[in-house]
């Protein structure tokens, strides 16, 4: 039982084309961008993956992660809150031209639909959004006097994620507000993949303090020095890098 | 020109109801400013959508750690009694009316409490983020705003007519004229610059303004 | 921003008679044996709190904590998964005879409703207890072809909870499995009341390791020792103590 | 007399069937004796409803710490590499699917895979504890049991007469005289004791057993 991958290419390997695909991160925080252009240089070298559903609270800042796998032509549709971006413009122009799909969705809404994937619950009802554009064709029913919306589960083939330290079991723990969406997307996809900054034999974590227990990631690969998203962004970073 | 408020002295007097102990939620953008002005002797504490409770200001210049960022992705920093959280836990905060305070910007507030404050329509690419979650569960939802648009227009309104964000969520505007609470479906006026008369008031304001005892002065310091 | 209460006595002092009260603990793990015993004291000298409605795992064990505020005759009715038990018999004899009411919920979906009812959410659906007794009366609906059943949120006016550590905020670390119901019991009360071996200064508790956030606590009390409700059970404790 | 598995040969024979790396949750009672028959080399990973993911063994008599217990309350140990949660995330773990096998005791199974092991009808106190959750969401729900009740009656039945754990939920069969797979609604008999007839077998099963292929001999060490 070790589920360390030796390194990036490998752990994204499997990744298919069309796959649906949750990544971590919270504007720049949590990012696994490692993870992410991992996949971008797969993509390069062989054309895949391609076509794929991103799940994620934003559709990408800058030009590295996500905003450069939507660069690449990758991404086929996106799941988020607030995919409303001045930089890169990319998401914005395909998306008014018709290339990209959007599935917007408030960002609580959009937490607790991750975490009822995860928690075998096929549906919920939230007060949020009741009575609004995004609540249109959503079954409504009334508890206790309140008007609520029914919202389904949202489930992903893959998540990649970025933790702090891991063991070899695939238990994690994280870095501040970068743990965001992350323990939930862990629970919600078939696959989860974490990058952490440190992987650690079991027992190096002590047991209280586990925020995803590992029964929840599939495979874990150290990244020890991550890139932070907006540290690369305010250093106008482009993944792949621009030669100048 | 007519006297108003400025965004700082909207937020100094949205602050001064904040009570001791509260937990508050303060929207991105302008909204956040009113951190700034808590009363001496008060502690709130802040939650952000991002997975933080009880976070401090901004850091020094330099000394920003970005996983270390409110919901406006703005650096904040640790203070004793930090807490960090997951997505579905932060908004089990906000959803199961934990939270006592939610001050939010707006497009329009109607009379019966309605809000619009995500969309200006179907142009460009919408985005919602937490506003729609923000809106149910807070104790008091409350809302900073120019009380007209930037051409002139009354954002107090009888019926939004951009789209909405929740439904007979708001309790109270504090715009840069004046104090509205919403109540039983209208607008009650609470406060007003002694320097605008009711009539100019009602002028710029597109829903009727009900009394309900005497109407207060609204003073605030200069900032 | 204090919340600590100087005894267990003014901690418990504004429950008031018909309360429903979340109690937390699984078996003999995580009862905060205190707090009850400083309900049941009340109750002796004032004839208050009665008629509760106590949820909780099970229906008591033993001679104290829930199974002791059962023999004193202080509940009117158990919400509960699991409430058999060979030692007491007084809820069985109770409930056999009439006068103690049962809401008998699997144990996933008494965890579910309540943390339901700490989130907002007023109803799920879940494929537990589908076809079942338990399912009678509850709407069934069918999601991606699979049959679920509906089940409501649950909320209580009161906690009784039991930490490890609690700082002054009521951020709460808990100690191994008496971490159970804790967590989620804290978010579903109009009030939750913890005691914490520990009380310790903001600071106290590193940001990371925090698992009850102090939003979801009105007071702590040190009870620097607590009794563990196993530990008295095997010893055939008594609350209130039988004398000889 | 019949010959017939003990207790412990059936939970070795279902332990055998356990692959490495799998999350296992076995239910109160006889089910937690399977943990004593892992074989070697490989490591099954134990989950228990109360919140603890990959703990250990029972603890030395007189060294139990009361906090650290199974669903069951019996003492158990810590591992490297064991995780503490609350029962919001254990049942998640449970319901959502990421187990791989749950393995629990039966009053009955039917041929369709329909459980009944919570109660015996209407009489005492009813309690259900999280059966009704564990047989939704693992990838394989396994019963051990004796093949027969003590007073002789088949567990393996047509449809369950007593209330229903589940529905459909059932996927194979360790008894003490026979390994019995639900498949497309029927009883598919896999492996039986050599020294059993497969008539007299027939005759102690209150359904039709299936043939799909050679049935192996069950074979289990003496215990």
């Amino acid at each position: 039982m070790d589920k360390r991958i030796p390194n990036l290419a490998t752990a994204v390997a499997g990744i298919p084309d069309g796959a649906t695909v949750m990544i971590g991160g919270f504007g720049g925080s949590g990012a696994p961008i490692e993870l992410i252009h991992a996949l971008i240089d797969r993509y390069l070298a062989t054309g895949s993956p391609k076509g794929l559903t991103i799940i994620n609270n934003n559709a990408g800042n800058g030009h590295v992660g996500i905003a450069a796998l939507i660069e690449q032509g990758m991404v086929r549709k996106m799941v988020c809150s607030f995919p409303r971006s001045a930089d890169p413009r990319v998401f914005t122009e395909k998306y008014l031209a018709g290339e990209i799909e959007l599935e917007l969705v408030p960002q609580g809404t959009l937490a607790e639909r991750i975490r009822a994937g995860g928690a075998g619950i096929p549906a919920f009802y939230t007060p949020t959004s009741y009575g609004t554009d995004l609540a249109r064709g959503k079954p409504v029913a009334e508890f206790d006097g309140r008007p609520y919306v029914q919202e389904r589960w949202l489930k992903a083939d893959f998540a990649l994620i970025k933790a702090e330290t891991g063991d070899h079991y695939g238990n994690l723990t994280y870095r501040m507000a970068a743990r965001n969406f992350s323990p939930l997307m862990a629970m919600a996809a078939a696959r989860t993949i974490a990058q952490v900054t440190q992987a650690v034999a079991p027992g190096g974590i002590d047991p209280e303090h586990v925020v995803t227990p590992g029964i929840f990631v599939s495979s874990i690969v150290e990244v020890a020095n991550p890139a932070q998203e907006e540290v690369l962004n305010r250093a106008d970073a482009h993944y792949p890098k621009v030669t100048a | 020109m007519t006297p108003k408020l400025t965004n700082a002295q909207i937020a100094w007097r949205a602050a001064q109801d904040i009570a001791d102990g509260a937990y508050v939620n303060l929207g991105i953008g302008f909204p956040e400013m009113v951190a700034r002005f808590q009363p001496p002797g008060r502690q709130a504490i802040f939650h952000t959508e991002n997975g933080i409770l009880g976070f401090g200001g901004a850091p020094e210049p330099g000394a920003e750690d970005w996983d270390l960022i409110n919901a406006g992705k703005k650096a904040v920093t640790l203070k004793p009694g930090t807490a960090f959280f997951h997505h579905a836990d932060s908004f089990a905060m906000v959803r199961g009316g934990h939270l006592d305070v939610a001050i939010l910007g707006a497009y329009q507030v109607a009379q019966n409490g309605d809000l619009a404050n995500w969309s200006t329509g179907p142009k460009g690419v919408p985005a919602v983020g937490g506003a729609m979650d923000l809106v149910h569960g807070a104790k008091r939802v409350a809302v900073i705003t120019d009380h007209v648009t930037k051409d002139g227009k009354p954002k107090l309104v009888q019926s939004c007519t951009l789209p909405l964000t929740g439904v007979g969520c708001v309790t109270r505007v504090y715009t840069s004229l004046a104090v509205v609470d919403v109540q039983d479906g209208r607008f009650v006026l609470r406060e007003k610059l002694p320097a605008i008369s009711l009539d100019d008031l009602q002028a710029v304001t597109g829903a009727r303004l009900h009394l309900d005892g005497a109407v207060g002065d609204l003073v605030v310091p200069e900032l």
